[in-house]
């Protein structure tokens, strides 16, 4: 079982996630957070394998969250789902600790491959970020 | 005296008129950035969440209702160009990567874009540097005026952006190897380098536009680090 | 002769900042318009397009799938949403009524909504008139303006807002019964009137602003009716 945080300022977002999750037999949703500091709280507090963590929140970004909670939980998977395109984003936060960069856009199964990729402690790269890096 | 009392009105007209200007050039980049954001995060999370159900309703069918098969693959691309549009729309008001991955990052995702869609060989040169949000979307705007005019007249094949640390200013030039024009000699239908300088100055710094005929352009301007 | 060199000097940088100035308030005008278009356009055909192919999978599952159904039902909500903001973004932008309905009708709506949500007493004395659309938009902008600062400023219990043919001319006028203020005296901070006035000459126009303290303020503008 892959123990999944969700990250997101919208509930309409973090919602649609957790059912979209709850369809597959290997993923569990064990917590939410919906900013940045909230993120690290849920770090803090509950035992994840991933992170799902959008990058545009009020407050502190994802991106600040992101160097915060590589440092408190290193063995944390992070990936990025984020509205922002990936050509720009992916290899600059994946050098900053992100373990995959998906842009919400994506076809909705390929968030559930990149989990359970990066569960495995690898990193998730997709084929135009693999040519960036 | 009367003389005076003329020049004092033609002072203050001025006044207020550089005042307003800086207003509007203020007041559309606050409204670019409000839009940005809104179409981002609100539409963008609305169609994400639509994305999601549709998702999940074409796994719930699987493959047995071929027809509703198809009508799902028709919604799913008409999201994701109605996702794509936002996208770009978002894109064209503020570059969304100013303030998440910053000043440098941003001219560095500029000017590749530009060398890709121009062909013109770009060379940068881009130290990080401490200056505002807004002063840093000053800049940005610089390169991006400075860089549609490179495509527009200058018919250069070389391009140089930097980015300096000068001391307690900060320093940023476009410059190109075109056929160059006459500084003193610009229509007055011409807003691009009258409205950079106008907000150059507006942020406390010096613009410089130097260009010779037949030996290339150089937009430079120097902004001081922590204007308000 | 100096003094002649320099008074030159001034009056040129008037002339550019009033140009710079229009410029600014025709492209902020010009960009709003053009994403309003895009967005009502294109957006809104592509959320009809997905509300259409969700209606049809909704008819070709009939009531078989009760769990598919809440699928859709959560859908059709998601996309409404999405319909609803695209339309709130658009008309903030550019009332559609402009071009649709036309300058009386779109005052109208103006208006009343105004009434609506201040909930002060709103007459209106409204002519057909002949003004090119920029300055349609001129007139509009004005009526708006004035109405946002009798909310903010004018504890006015009686408003009156007319548009009427004067000869070769256009006259809108928006009054209040307000505490008024002295038009001597605003901050420099405070840029609707300023904008206003400038936006009014730029089509051609005059504004005049009558203001005594506890005796309301009147904001009046003549426009010609075929300025360019
Ligand atoms: N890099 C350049 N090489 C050659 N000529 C240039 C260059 N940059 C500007 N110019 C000349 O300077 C003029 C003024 O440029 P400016 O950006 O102010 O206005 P514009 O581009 O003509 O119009 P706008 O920017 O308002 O759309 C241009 O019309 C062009 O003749
Ligand atoms: N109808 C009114 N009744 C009373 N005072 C008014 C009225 N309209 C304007 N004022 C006064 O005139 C000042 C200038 O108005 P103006 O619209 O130019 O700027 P502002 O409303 O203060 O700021 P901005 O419009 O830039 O948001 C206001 O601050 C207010 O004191
Ligand atoms: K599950
Ligand atoms: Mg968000
Ligand atoms: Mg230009
Ligand atoms: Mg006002």
């Amino acid at each position: 079982m892959i123990k999944i945080g969700i990250v997101d300022d919208h509930a309409i977002v973090r919602s649609g996630l957790r059912q979209f999750f709850s369809d597959q037999v290997d993923l569990r949703v064990v917590g939410e957070a919906g900013s940045g500091r909230e993120a690290i709280d849920l770090v803090r507090n509950v035992e994840l394998d991933i992170l799902v963590m959008d990058l545009s929140m009020p407050g502190q970004s994802g991106i600040d969250a992101l160097a915060m909670i590589r440092a408190k939980a290193p063995d944390v998977g992070i990936l990025i789902l984020s509205g922002y395109p990936e050509e720009h984003y992916a290899v600059n936060l994946i050098r900053q600790g992100a373990s995959g960069y998906l842009n919400k856009e994506c076809d909705p199964s390929e968030i559930v491959d990149a989990i359970r990729v990066i569960s495995l402690g690898k990193r998730y790269i997709t084929a135009s970020v693999a040519e960036l890096l | 005296r009367e003389r005076d009392q003329l020049d004092l009105q033609v002072r203050e007209r001025t006044a207020n008129l550089a005042e307003l200007a800086t207003h509007l050039q203020n007041v559309r980049e606050d409204e670019r950035g409000h839009l940005a954001r809104e179409l981002h995060d609100e539409l963008g999370a609305l169609l994400t969440a639509a994305k999601l159900d549709v998702a999940r309703l074409k796994s719930r069918l699987g493959d047995n209702l071929p027809e509703a098969a198809e009508r799902i693959a028709h919604l799913i691309s008409t999201l994701n160009s109605g996702i794509a549009l936002k996208r770009r729309i978002v894109e064209d008001l503020r570059p969304s990567s100013l303030s998440h991955l910053g000043l440098v990052a941003s001219l560095e995702i500029l000017t590749r874009e530009f060398e890709e869609s121009s062909g013109l060989s770009t060379t940068t040169d881009l130290e990080n540097v401490e200056l505002s949000s807004s002063a840093e979307l000053t800049v940005y705007r610089l390169v991006q005026e400075s860089l549609t005019n490179i495509t527009k007249y200058a018919q250069a094949s070389e391009i140089v952006v930097s980015l300096l640390n000068t001391g307690s200013l900060v320093t940023v030039e476009v410059s190109d190897n075109g056929k160059g024009f006459n500084p003193q000699d610009i229509s007055p239908g011409s807003h691009g380098l009258n409205g950079m300088r106008h907000r150059v100055e507006a942020a406390g710094g010096k613009l410089k536009v130097s260009s010779t005929q037949n030996a290339g352009t150089c937009i430079s301007a120097v902004l001081p680090k922590n204007h308000s």
